[in-house]
């Protein structure tokens, strides 16, 4: 007996006393799907790319999240970011600005030169992508990546597609297109510009391919009839836009009407703006709430002076006169003529109406489908020809950048699972990482300091390039804005806070282990986990 | 070294020699004098590498010499009484954890009435608190103790207890052999803590111990008083060799040839006892003395073999258990109860609360016990007027007063007559 | 063995007294207990202190009760209380009062003591001259010497300066001796008339 | 590189336990791999022991500021018996426990031996509950501060003797129920008007240093205990600690009502060096009593029939004197 029977015992004794029996509740480690995610049509892991950045690593943050969209710079000018509509830490103070953080991260890349690294091994599988836009780029990028040679073929002189014919460039520098598309190319993917395919089976028979995703653009303005007199200057948005990207701008003149509602419209008033245009006006027949440009874009466009005329209709053109008859929204929230007229001065008309696909190289294509104007697909992207998938524009979907580079993704992988004859399954999306399940108390606020500089910078976005976005100082702050909803970040709370050491730590990288031995089920640990990765489930006895 | 020291100043002295090392202060009479002194011979440097700590009360002086002591520091400190009761859990606390600290008590009554002089209530009162306790027969005693005691305490890690007469010895001047360094560091080796608080081999001290433990550990404590005897006998003989004059022991006998009455008895008192004997003798009665020097662990066998021949005993305390009478006598009692042939005991009560023991009282009670024994305990020098008159007028009137008071002013009373008497003869 | 009891008041120096008493005597070689009548430090109060002194190991633990000697530092006691009880016939008594003993009504107590006995000395006013404090101790330490032959007086100077180191000890030396050469011219060879003065 | 500096701020783990971000000696000791635990696995404590987390922050702590060269002493509580058991104890360094009102004492003798065995460099801390510290041992607290003795105290601060079944303590806040101040009578729980806040008391002894702290602010705690540890001298720190039990609060409430404690006003955080208050933690997210108050089953009373007592506003009026005497708001740019 080393010490005094009982007076004195050995220290650390007390493991021998396993705790863990007292439990009704056992806490578990759980990853949520963040918001920021889950609103993403790319399928970007936000969380994922900003973890990395948050430490400083961006190009780990770049490679993270290319992994999914290999056009960051492009994305972070013109994505309309539903990621940040979603972010949990708007509930805080302000959403994330994941969109300038993934701006800075492609300028960033473009800078170094980061580039994509080769398929690891060649799968002997040929796949015709058609359509250099955001769709087809992305598919090729992601079928290129799974180890398959992609030819890439565009019907006009560059890649980009409505990117470079549909945004303007102050949205979307050119060299910042022509960057990320190197990229893409320089993985192995062969771009044939100026190759219109006009017949999918005949291509694909033609080249010996063994899949095809099929992404047109939405090149083709809708016109509505709206008869016109005189020396009336009426001209399409496609048109316009398109038009944006020759040598010659086009003539306005110095008030021009903008007819229509949704981001083109808003993007065209505002270039005419820029065009030197003294007046913009968008003429839309319902209501703000019901217009579908984005609001942001609404708010930025009346910021620069563009102005709108709601519920309105224009009837007749006529020289530099148009007749508007006034609307009014009826029980369900159409609008509905009053005979209520009045006239409007303008230089020109621009119809930003909408756009159609030309659906053309489907004709000898068997079991296709069209609705709508658009190709039906499954959930798989698989048109109604087997090894012929569709997306981007052609597939019915909200018609963004995003959406398209998300289809591109998602085809690859379809394509992909096709033509190694194993279908493709997603992993089971995990539950939503609602705000109620986070502790907001850890979060910090910014100084007051520094929050309108980086008000500013969140901003600056969707303004003018020359502007510049986020440098490194206030990209990393912006990072560290991220709650890491849902997901461990080890932030070490549910280490420290267990009463009874029963949380053991495996370090960086590796999160941590619940010793059920001594865990008691307090359930501290998720009440202090500050982005709600630990559930209490009751423990079955 | 020969000096004329007052008995606290001797023990000081001797303390210091004993190079404590966290020494803790509290007043309380009579046993200031002593922490006193030793916090002089800090301040001269005379004791070197000692914390002279003066705390808030007993309760803290005990409980940082525990402190100190389960540390690894030689602790020392002294209290009495009143003092002593405020420290009670301490005391228990620091023998229930074996630390062999060391502390003087000057023996002294406990209140109410509060009364600052000697008795032996104080150390009655915690005699079951799992310490030893050696009682000085004089200042040499009193001081030569200390050594011992210290060295007893480590050996065995039970914490120790040194008590003298408050007043008769801690106030009174006497010549007394003050040993030198050289000596009491060759009989006093190093503190080694068997049990010490140290980063470098931590253990918990202190452990809640539940019915599973706790009679054994009890039982330990017991076995440890038990095995002391020899030690003590031990250390008493190892004194007698190192510094050449007796101190310690279990108990010492006095004039006991052919002794058929025995008197037993603690502390100063053996002095004035020791005196009657003689003269007793002298009348050519056979009467010794057994002086207790060891109360505990309570050395059974030692008095059994003491007492074994004697026809009467009679044991003196110096403190009451109101509800049994005197705790020594008890002890005794229980001690020769399976003798093939118990003597007579006859328990005397004296000294109370500074109450003179005088030499005549104790000629008339030794005298007393043999030849008209008597039951129970008896109250030496008991003023018996002013009990019947106390007795009588509590039948008469119940809740009249605390009886204290009362007797208070019957003494008063009879003082007064007494000196109008003797002025009356002094004209 | 020889008992000694000196009766006095909380701030006399009493218990020093007897203390002082029983170092002149350990000087000698002797054996000797000091010890006090217990009690609260309290300024003004009775105090009496005791010292034995013998030749043989002391063991006596009594307060004394039938002294050989008394010292009274203070003359108001007589009427507090019976300074006189116990001591022997054959005794000693010795007096801090510049009066003789019929003044202070003690002319009785000094009658039953054998011739020479008993002594008065103006103790305080000693003190006040030499020390400059009214502490009577050493001064009537140094008449006792004369008086009972005791000890010796070398010893008892000896004790004080030991109780008291430097100038005051020195002052206090002072004050003993005068309060000896006093009693001691008294006690001298025409001892015979001083003792019938006292007795008168 | 300078602007760049101050820019990095760690909004996401700013507050929490551990952040990755930042350099790992700058982390807090309860993030660390390589923690001392002090206090392990296995005691006996309550689930959601607010104590056992505070004993095990503090001493880490001073383990960590102490180089591992420190000593414990404890008072009798519910701390001491469910960390030591016999045979077990859950301690990993030299501890001790003598008594419940003595532990400032005994440390002041540790603290003696420490200087007197040449081994100064190993620092002492004596802890205990609010009954030990405020109450039973207050006298021996008391004496080791006007002392100064060489002495760390951390009490333990959960409003009650909870080791014996709840009772009331001078540390007890009005209308608490405890099973000596019943939910009976004209004033049910505990009588407004009483108890004391010792950490005032401490600040009155000019000790070196006095803070009070809380589980729910690891950051601040641990520098209070680092910075405790850095001055000689008798220094003492209350730390807020909620009783599931005692409070009749759920086990995961813990620290959220520590939180709620520090953001009403009740529980003024505070620094004060050698007898003047030096700091105050401001209140983050100002919140009212009765959101803090409706947690605990032992304030039940005040909120009966889904009403509000009366009482409720006595107790807001209390938080907003701390508020108003310490200056726990932050003083908007600009005011004087």
């Amino acid at each position: 007996m080393k010490h005094p029977y009982a007076i004195a015992l050995d220290v650390g004794t007390s493991r021998r006393n396993l705790t863990g029996s007292w439990r009704t509740l056992r806490p578990e480690y759980v990853d949520r799907l963040p918001p920021c995610n889950n609103a993403c049509p790319a399928g970007e892991d936000i969380q994922g790319w900003l973890f990395h950045a948050e430490s400083g690593d961006y190009e780990a943050a770049w490679r993270a999240l290319t992994l999914n969209n290999p056009l960051p710079a492009i994305m972070g000018r013109v994505c309309y970011h539903p990621c940040e509509n979603a972010c949990n830490r708007a509930s805080i103070d302000v959403a994330v600005g994941i969109n300038s953080v993934e701006r800075f991260l492609g300028d960033l890349a473009i800078e170094k030169g980061w580039a994509f690294a080769p398929p690891p091994s060649e799968s002997g599988k040929k796949v015709l992508v058609v359509g250099a836009g955001p769709a087809g780029l992305s598919a090729a990028y992601h079928l290129r990546r799974l180890g398959h040679q992609v030819t890439l073929r565009e019907a006009g002189p560059l890649a980009g597609g409505m990117m470079r014919f549909g945004i303007p460039k102050y949205r979307l520098p050119r060299q910042i297109i022509d960057a990320e598309v190197k990229r893409i190319t320089a993985m192995g993917v062969e771009l044939v510009l100026d190759s219109k395919v006009d017949d999918i089976e005949q291509a694909m028979k033609d080249g010996g391919f063994d899949a095809a995703f099929l992404a047109v653009g939405a090149h083709i303005a809708k016109r509505a009839y709206v008869p016109a007199a005189g020396a009336a200057k009426v001209l399409d948005a496609v048109q316009f836009l398109r038009s944006m990207e020759g040598e010659a701008p086009p003539l306005l003149g110095r008030k021009v009407v903008v007819y229509g509602g949704g981001n083109t419209a808003i993007d065209v008033a505002r270039t005419a703006r820029r065009l030197g245009a003294e007046e913009a006006i968008i003429v839309y027949r319902r209501t703000r709430e019901k217009m579908p440009a984005h609001d942001f874009e609404v708010e930025e466009a009346l910021e620069e002076g563009v102005s709108m005329k709601w519920l309105s209709t224009i009837k007749t053109v006529d020289g530099g006169t148009l007749q508007i008859e006034k609307m009014a929204l009826d029980d369900k929230g159409f609008p509905q003529p009053t005979g209520e007229f009045e006239t409007l001065e303008a230089d020109s008309l621009v119809l930003a109406l909408g756009q159609d696909v030309d659906l053309s190289l489907l004709d000898n294509a068997p079991g296709i489908v069209i609705q709508d104007g658009v190709v039906k697909v499954g959930p798989d992207m698989m048109t109604g020809r087997a090894g012929v998938f569709a997306g981007g524009d052609m597939a019915p979907s909200e018609r963004t950048v995003t959406v398209a580079v998300g289809h591109g993704k998602k085809a690859a992988r379809y394509i992909d699972g096709y033509l190694r004859g194993e279908p493709y399954a997603a992993a089971p999306k995990h539950g939503l990482a609602s705000a109620d399940r986070l502790n907001s108390w850890y979060y910090e606020d910014a100084p007051a300091t520094v929050r309108p500089m980086l008000n500013a910078a969140r901003r600056i976005n969707s303004f003018e390039e020359v502007q510049g976005g986020l440098d490194e100082t206030n990209a990393l702050y912006e990072a560290r804005r991220c709650l890491s909803c849902g997901n461990c970040f080890e932030c070490d709370n549910c280490y420290g806070v267990c009463p009874d050491n029963a949380v053991i730590k495996l370090g960086a990288g590796n999160r941590f282990r619940i010793d059920y031995d001594y865990c008691k089920g307090c359930g501290l640990c998720a009440a202090e986990c500050p982005c709600g990765a630990i559930d209490m489930v009751p423990e079955t006895i | 070294m020969l000096e004329q020291l007052e008995g606290s100043k001797a023990m000081a002295k001797v303390i210091g020699l004993c190079r404590p090392q966290v020494v803790c202060a509290y007043p309380i009479t009579p046993q200031t004098h002593i922490v006193e002194g030793l916090g002089e011979l800090v301040r001269t440097g005379d004791v070197q590498n000692c914390e002279f700590i003066n705390v808030e009360s007993e309760f803290a002086a005990l409980s940082v010499a525990i402190g100190a002591s389960a540390a690894g520091a030689r602790a020392y400190t002294a209290t009495a009484s009143q003092g002593l009761l405020f420290m009670a859990e301490a005391v228990y606390n620091a023998a229930g954890l074996g630390l062999p600290i060391v502390m003087t008590l000057g023996n002294r009554a406990i209140g109410a009435p509060i009364n600052i002089w000697n008795d032996h209530s104080d150390a009655m009162a915690l005699r079951e608190a799992g310490w030893f306790q050696l009682f000085a027969e004089n200042n040499q005693e009193a001081a030569d103790l200390h050594i011992i005691a210290f060295r007893l305490a480590e050996e065995l890690s039970v914490p120790t207890m040194v008590c003298v007469d408050g007043f008769i010895l801690t106030h009174a001047m006497e010549r007394i052999d003050i040993p030198e360094q050289a000596q009491v560091d060759t009989y006093l080796p190093p503190y080694e803590p068997v049990q010490v608080l140290d980063p470098e081999d931590p253990i918990s001290i202190g452990a809640m111990v539940g019915p599973d433990a706790f009679t054994e550990v009890r039982y330990l404590q017991f076995y440890k008083q038990q095995t002391a005897f020899r030690l003590i006998e031990k250390l008493a003989h190892d004194f007698k060799k190192q510094f050449g004059r007796a101190a310690g022991g279990l108990l010492r006998t006095y004039s006991m040839d052919e002794a058929e009455t025995v008197v037993v008895a603690m502390g100063s008192v053996n002095g004035t006892i020791k005196d009657v004997i003689d003269e007793m003798r002298a009348d050519g009665i056979l009467i010794g003395l057994v002086c207790l020097i060891t109360f505990r662990p309570f050395p059974t066998r030692a008095l059994q073999e003491a007492l074994s021949h004697a026809k009467d005993v009679i044991v003196i305390d110096k403190a009451l258990d109101a509800g049994m009478g005197g705790p020594l006598a008890s002890n005794i009692a229980i001690a020769l109860r399976n003798l093939a042939q118990t003597p007579n005991m006859h328990s005397v009560v004296a000294g109370l609360g500074g109450r003179p023991v005088t030499k005549a009282a104790l000629h008339r009670v030794f005298r007393q016990a043999v030849i008209q024994p008597w039951d129970g305990p008896h109250f030496l020098d008991l003023n018996e007027r002013v009990i019947a008159r106390e007795i009588h007028r509590k039948g008469k009137a119940r809740r009249s007063g605390p009886s204290a008071e009362n007797v208070l002013k019957l003494l008063e009373r009879e003082r007064a007559e007494k000196i109008a008497a003797a002025e009356g003869t002094g004209r | 063995m020889f008992q000694v009891r000196i009766h006095g008041r909380g701030g006399q120096g009493v218990v020093t007294a007897a203390e002082m008493l029983s170092v002149a005597a350990f000087i000698e070689g002797r054996h000797a207990q000091a010890f006090p009548s217990f009690g609260s430090e309290r300024m003004g109060a009775p105090v009496v202190a005791f010292c034995r002194i013998s030749d043989r190991e002391i063991r006596l633990r009594e307060p004394i009760q039938t002294p050989d000697a008394l010292i009274v530092q203070d003359v108001t006691l007589f009427r507090a209380m019976d300074v006189l009880e116990g001591l022997s016939p054959s005794g000693y008594l010795l007096v801090n009062t510049g009066k003789g003993f019929a003044d202070i009504h003690q002319e009785a107590a000094a009658a039953r003591l054998p011739p020479g006995h008993a002594q008065t000395i103006g103790a305080t006013e000693l003190a006040l001259a030499h020390v400059g404090r009214p502490a009577p101790n050493t001064s009537l330490l140094g008449a006792f010497t004369a008086l009972s032959g005791l000890v010796s007086l070398e010893s008892v100077l000896e004790a004080i300066r030991r109780t008291f180191p430097g100038k005051v000890g020195e002052a206090n030396v002072i004050a003993a001796r005068a309060a000896h050469d006093l009693v001691a011219a008294r006690m001298a060879p025409d001892m015979q008339t001083r003792k019938d003065a006292a007795h008168a | 590189m300078n602007e760049i500096q101050k820019l990095k701020f760690y909004q996401k783990g700013t507050l929490t336990v551990g952040n990755r971000l930042v350099d790992e000696a700058q982390r807090n000791v309860q993030a660390s791999l390589s923690r001392s635990n002090s206090l392990t696995c296995g005691h006996r404590a309550c689930q959601g022991c607010g104590e056992a987390l505070g004993a095990r922050y503090a001493i880490d702590a001073a383990m960590r500021a102490s180089g591992n060269n420190l000593i414990a002493v404890n008072a009798t509580g519910c701390l001491e018996v469910f960390t030591t058991p016999y045979p077990e104890t859950s301690w990993q360094m030299p501890w001790m426990h003598s008594l419940f009102g003595n532990a400032a004492a005994v440390a002041t003798g540790v603290a003696a031996a420490m200087r007197v065995t040449n081994r100064a460099g190993t620092r002492v801390v004596a802890q205990g509950g609010d009954g030990g510290t405020t109450d039973i041992g207050f006298g021996c607290l008391s004496g080791m501060f006007e002392r100064n003795d060489d002495v760390l105290y951390i009490c333990y601060d959960n409003e009650g003797y909870m080791n014996t079944g709840v009772q009331r303590s001078s540390a007890t806040p009005p209308a608490a129920r405890t099973a000596t101040t019943p939910v009976l009578g004209d004033e049910p729980g505990n009588v407004f008007g009483t108890g004391k806040f010792v950490p005032k008391i401490a600040v009155a002894h000019d000790i070196p240093y006095v803070a009070t702290a809380s589980v729910a602010d690891l950051h601040d705690l641990e520098m209070k205990v680092t910075k405790a540890m850095g001055f000689r001298g008798a220094r003492y720190i209350q730390i807020n600690v909620p009783c599931p039990l005692g409070w009749g609060a759920a086990s995961h409430d813990t620290i959220r009502l520590a939180r709620l404690a520090i953001e009403t006003g009740l529980f003024p955080i505070f620094e004060a060096e050698n007898g003047r208050f030096t700091h105050v933690r401001k209140i983050r997210q100002r919140k009212s009593v009765a959101e803090y108050l409706k947690l605990q089953r032992r304030f039940a009373h005040l909120f009966k029939g889904g009403k509000e007592d009366p009482r409720v506003a006595r107790i807001q009026a209390i938080a907003d004197r701390h508020i108003a005497d310490f200056g726990l708001l932050e003083t908007p740019a600009g005011a004087a």
